[in-house]
């Protein structure tokens, strides 16, 4: 089993996620280089969070057209775990791997804080190690974290149980005053329909020690390395 | 031939335009009353080499499906000039 | 050439006869303008430190754990196992007053370059603000401009900022300022200076392209804010964040090469003067071709090349011959390079264009601008702002509503709107976020801990400097304190009026006499620091406001302490002695809406004796929640530790002393801690032989604070206030 | 009456776009070698209430100077049209 973190230019959740994966939970981890174009040898590629090209012009809009990205995209549309957190997440709506934008938080300032989110789908390679209702406490750190899309791919995604994560408040309801940034639905973190795709908003690699105040993040990597460990789910065509 | 383009990326209509709404508040708060909406896109100015008005059109639209806009939340609209 | 002479351009550009005199007398002959134009911005205060450098020797710089004092980019600490702690603060409080936004952005760009041109990788940044009164739209302008641009910048390039501080006061209505702090980790023997060394090294310029922005920025620094600014706008720089994050990690990089000599950024005065100061600290000559530079606009003068403040730039030196490597680096990094010079042994700082000799000047003239002293006067008005007489204060016998009213009021209110703008997170060693007194990062590979923080009461200042500036060190040791970190060192930002004030040089001398005695006292020499002159509004100056960033080392990162209260029926101590002392408080302020009296009293063994007593509680595992008294005195204090527990308390204090300097004052030396009541014993126990004043004050209980008769309020209805607005 | 205005907003020339650069950069990367130069600006479109042209005219000119555009960076521009 091996992890890549990918490293785009301005990506600075890199090392975090590396850490996490390597140090925290260790299991085999290395960083992909976004020049590079042979990924292969992994089972599970991470794009980080981070402001990849500065986020210029949109955010993960450049990031997109990266050298590494055409065989990221060659790795996903064989069935490999992708997971995008923050930045990634945008990186992967804009790639078109995941339906919808990310667009700039309802009240126009970055935010950065605690956040609580309510496991929505356990049948994916992501959260088979959460329990269905259960309320993680994983921040969140971004000025463009509001989910949209248009009213048929939202059907679409509730359809087909494509939201993983919403956001909630303690209790685990979802509210209006629980969204921090205008997401449509609550949408915190999606996944595509044949479930190995992944973004998210929130940062689990934030929360995997008990000094940083949460480890409910290490729940989201447990379920990746479970799955690949059991291959006990299988994926949706 | 050398070419000017101008173009105009408009958030769609059914997006908010969060910045557009803050940006009229603010325009009313500070006595610009008469205001009734405000939207708020991006300009993006291009210099480049084409052969022809035909080709340079051609690329732009490229340019803009590609990378500049995105079509999920945005539209956009061009105005292609000789320089 | 008697261009200078005939323009009469060195007046325009702020130096003065006898400087120009001076300059043509020690060169020989009469300097070009070029030449003239490269002294007025080295000569300038902002980079010369002409008036400030006498006074500045008097401050400790000196322990056996300062690896690096004043001098160099940034004043470095060992904190043990191999880990050096890097740490600098910088003021950009002109630029950030006529484009919040870039201005602060920029400000934030700079001091990061000043961290990692050492070799370290910056962890941490804490910005200290002052704004204008609250209630004017444009302090709101700026406020937004200022806190956006650091957001900006520091959130994309990947540094947490953990902490810092947002003062309004009408002081600093059209002179804001803009302090940011940067703190950076590198190993031992792993540190670079900047010293241009070796005759024919190779001077290679890296980063963002050459472009006019910021033309004379550092001599604009140094200028009455005045209405005129407008037009100097042009003056400000843009900052990149994205060029800087490749800076960073491709500088990083680079240092591990043993071809690399020397690192140094180009701040103010551009490459004018990271070149002459690099060459001087070698002792050595540089040799530039300004046509080699990269530049971003066509038709740039030798003199625009030479002094522009173009952001995200450095400078590499490479052994001769050796350059490959260090390009190749650069390029991976997409990061535009040059050679654009190189190390000469004759002293001088020659200038080419287009092979052409324009400007050649001795690097030793160049970076020792005479000083200037001056007498120093007390000012006649200060004994009549020192007049307070308590008994003119109303006494109330209710203070629900002014509690409410205190925790509403901009500076006591929560400054969450703030912190939440910054990543605190990244890098993920946040172990006490923003909202404590002091933030808490974890040093990966090690038990260690840093607890950061700043501090300084420009009001304080303004009654007494010399006690201000004790207390500014005093209080931000015990922030540290408070969270179980010993205070090691210390790094200023002395923000003042015009030197030429004869007030505001008193000020500046009395400040530094503060500050040099209680940073002796507490052992925190102070490594690096700033000063930033010149802060006035239509010719009124400022509050003095020196603003001190201190550090401080926990041993092992488990034996650490928050401000909130944990559970109920813990105990609730006051350590320290509350006085009757209202002169210069918050509460005068907002409540009273006076400015007088003297500043609280300090005495520094008593500090230091509550302090390290806290410490050994907290390592010991006992205090279960520590907070020091600051702005707005205890009732404040107590409320905060509600607010962030969600716990009431029920709290006796028994005292002698008037009811609102018991609530609102704040005599120094204060910390409220919480502690399990089967500790209780034991606690009181070592504090009494400690000599360390200690009264029990309460308990923490049910959903209410309650003080005396004089408080009783709900924790929702006090947080709501503090949130509110 | 009812108008409708478009204001252009730029980068001062000479001021860094580094969102341009990295723009132009990218355009570049993704096989558009002909562009030049890329600027990235902001577009406002507002509709406001006004009796006459220059009326408007004096409000929009207002609004930018206070509001819309920092003037220490950005230059701008604009079209009225009735609606
Ligand atoms: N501009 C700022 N940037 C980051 N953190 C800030 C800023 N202003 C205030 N804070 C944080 O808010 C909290 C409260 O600030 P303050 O009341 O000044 O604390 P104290 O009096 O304990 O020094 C502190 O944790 C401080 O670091
Ligand atoms: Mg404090």
């Amino acid at each position: 089993m091996k992890f890549g973190v990918v490293q785009f230019p301005g990506s600075n959740c890199d090392y975090d996620c590396y850490y996490a994966l390597k140090y925290v939970l260790r299991v085999p981890t290395a960083f992909i280089w976004h020049k590079e174009k042979d990924i292969s040898g992994y089972d599970c590629i991470v794009l980080p969070g981070g402001f990849s090209y500065g986020d210029y012009l949109r955010v993960g809009a450049i990031a997109r057209y990266s050298p590494v990205m055409k065989a990221v995209v060659d790795f996903a549309s064989k069935g490999g775990l992708l997971i995008g957190i923050c930045n990634g997440f945008q990186i992967l709506t804009e790639a078109g791997l995941l339906p919808g934008a990310l667009i700039r938080n309802h009240c126009l300032r970055f935010i950065c804080k605690p956040q609580n989110i309510r496991v929505e789908n356990i049948e994916t390679p992501f959260t088979n190690r959460c329990q269905k209702g259960q309320v993680l406490k994983v921040p969140i750190a971004h000025g463009e974290g509001c989910y949209y899309a248009d009213q048929k791919t939202l059907e679409e995604l509730e359809e087909n149980n494509q939201v993983l994560f919403r956001y909630c408040d303690i209790e685990g309801e979802i509210t209006k005053a629980a969204n921090p940034n205008g997401s449509l639905h609550n949408i915190a973190g999606i996944c595509n329909k044949k479930r190995n795709i992944f973004g998210l908003m929130p940062h689990p690699e934030r929360s995997m020690e008990e000094c940083l105040g949460s480890t409910d993040g290490r729940l989201i990597f447990e379920s990746i390395i479970n799955y690949l460990q059991t291959d006990s789910l299988i994926l949706k065509d | 031939m050398q070419w000017k383009v101008k173009i105009s990326i408009k958030l769609k209509s059914g997006v908010l335009d969060a910045q557009g709404k803050a940006t009229h508040k603010a325009l009313l708060a500070i006595g610009f009353q008469k205001v009734q909406e405000v939207r708020i896109g991006k300009l993006i100015e291009l210099k480049l080499e084409g052969d022809s008005r035909t080709e340079v059109e051609k690329q732009i639209q490229e340019m803009c499906q590609k990378l500049l806009a995105n079509p999920v939340i945005e539209d956009f609209v061009y105005e292609i000039g000789e320089l | 050439m008697t261009e200078c002479k005939e323009k009469k351009i060195w007046q325009k550009w702020s130096l003065t006869l006898d400087e120009y005199r001076l300059i043509n007398q020690s060169l020989g002959r009469e300097a070009n303008e070029l030449e003239m134009g490269i002294f007025a911005v080295m000569w300038s205060e902002h980079c010369s430190y002409k008036n400030t450098k006498i006074l500045l020797k008097r401050l400790p710089s000196k322990a056996p754990w300062v690896v690096q004092g004043p001098g160099e980019n940034a004043g470095i600490i060992d904190i043990g196992e191999k880990f050096l702690v890097v740490m600098k603060m910088e003021s950009h409080n002109h630029p950030s007053a006529v484009e919040p936004f870039q201005g602060a952005a920029t400000g934030v760009g700079g001091i990061l370059r000043d961290i990692f041109t050492m070799g370290a990788r910056p962890i941490a940044l804490l910005d200290s603000l002052r704004f204008g009164d609250f209630n004017q739209d444009l302090t709101r302008y700026l406020y937004i401009g200022v806190i956006g641009g650091i957001s900006f910048y520091g959130n994309c390039i990947g540094v947490p900022t953990i902490g810092g501080e947002t003062i309004f006061s009408e002081s600093y209505q059209g002179n804001i300022l803009v302090n940011v702090m940067c703190v950076g980790l590198v190993k031992k023997g792993e540190i670079i200076r900047a010293v241009a060394k070796g005759k024919d090294n190779s001077i290679i310029l890296i980063g963002a392209k050459t472009g006019r922005d910021g033309i004379g920025g550092a001599a604009f620094a140094s200028e009455q804010l005045t209405k005129q600014s407008e037009q100097d706008r042009p003056a400000v720089q843009i900052g990149d964040p994205l060029a800087g994050k490749l800076l960073v990690e491709a500088c990083l990089e680079l240092k591990q090469f043993e071809e690399v000599i020397a690192l140094q950024d180009c701040g103010a005065a551009g490459l004018a003067s990271s070149l002459s100061e690099m060459a001087a600290r070698g002792k050595s000559g540089v040799e530039v071709e300004l046509s080699r530079v990269p530049q971003r606009e066509a038709n740039m003068t030798p003199a625009e090349i030479i002094l522009s403040e173009s952001q995200e730039r450095m400078i590499v030196v490479v052994k001769k011959g050796k350059e490959e490597r260090v390009l190749s680096t650069l390029k991976k990094w997409d990061l535009d390079s040059a050679i654009i010079g190189r190390v000469t042994d004759d002293g001088e700082f020659t200038i080419k264009h287009n092979e052409q000799i324009v400007a050649c000047l001795p690097v030793n003239l160049l970076v020792k601008a005479p000083t200037i002293k001056r007498k120093v006067k007390k000012p006649s008005w200060l004994s009549r702002v020192n007049v307070l007489d308590l008994e003119e204060i109303k006494v109330f016998e209710d203070y629900n509503q002014i509690l409410i009213d205190m925790l509403a009021s901009p500076n006591l209110s929560s400054k969450e709107e703030v912190y939440q703008q910054y990543d605190y997170q990244v890098q993920t060693n946040t172990i006490i976020p923003p909202g404590d007194d002091a933030a808490v990062l974890r040093i990966r590979g090690s038990k260690k801990a840093l607890a950061l923080t700043t501090e300084g009461n420009g009001r304080y200042c303004f009654l007494d400097p010399w006690q201000g500036a004790r207390i500014a060190v005093a209080e931000a040791a015990r922030n540290l304190s408070c969270k179980g970190a010993l205070p090691k060192a210390v790094t200023d930002c002395l923000n003042f009026g015009a030197p030429e004030n004869s007030d505001s040089y008193w000020q500046l001398v009395q400040t530094i006499k503060g500050l040099s005695e209680a940073c002796r006292f507490f052992e925190t020499p102070i490594i690096s620091g700033n000063v930033s002159l010149y802060n006035e509004n239509e010719g009124k100056p400022i509050y003095p406001t020196p603003i001190i960033g201190m550090v401080g080392v926990v041993e092992d990162f488990q034996n650490i302490c928050t401000l909130e209260f944990k559970k109920e029926n813990d105990l609730i101590f006051l350590l320290g002695e509350s006085l009757e002392e209202l002169g210069g408080s918050e509460y005068l302020k907002v409540i009273h809406n006076l400015i007088s009296g003297n500043p609280p009293s300090l005495d520094l063994q008593k500090e230091k004796k509550i302090q390290s007593f806290c410490r050994e509680m907290i390592e010991k595992g006992i205090i279960a929640s520590a907070h020091d008294c600051s702005l707005g005195g205890l009732a404040i204090a107590l409320a905060e530790s509600c607010i962030s527990s969600n716990l009431g308390a029920e709290v006796k204090i028994k005292s002698n002393i008037r009811s609102d300097c018991c609530l609102f004052g704040e005599s120094q030396s204060r910390i409220i801690v919480s502690v399990d009541a089967s500790f209780s014993g034991e606690f009181l126990e070592t504090a009494w032989q400690r000599g360390v004043p200690i009264q029990q004050i309460g308990k923490v209980k049910g959903d209410r604070l309650k003080i005396n008769q004089w408080i009783d309020l709900s924790v929702n209805q006090l947080k709501e206030a503090w949130r509110g607005r």
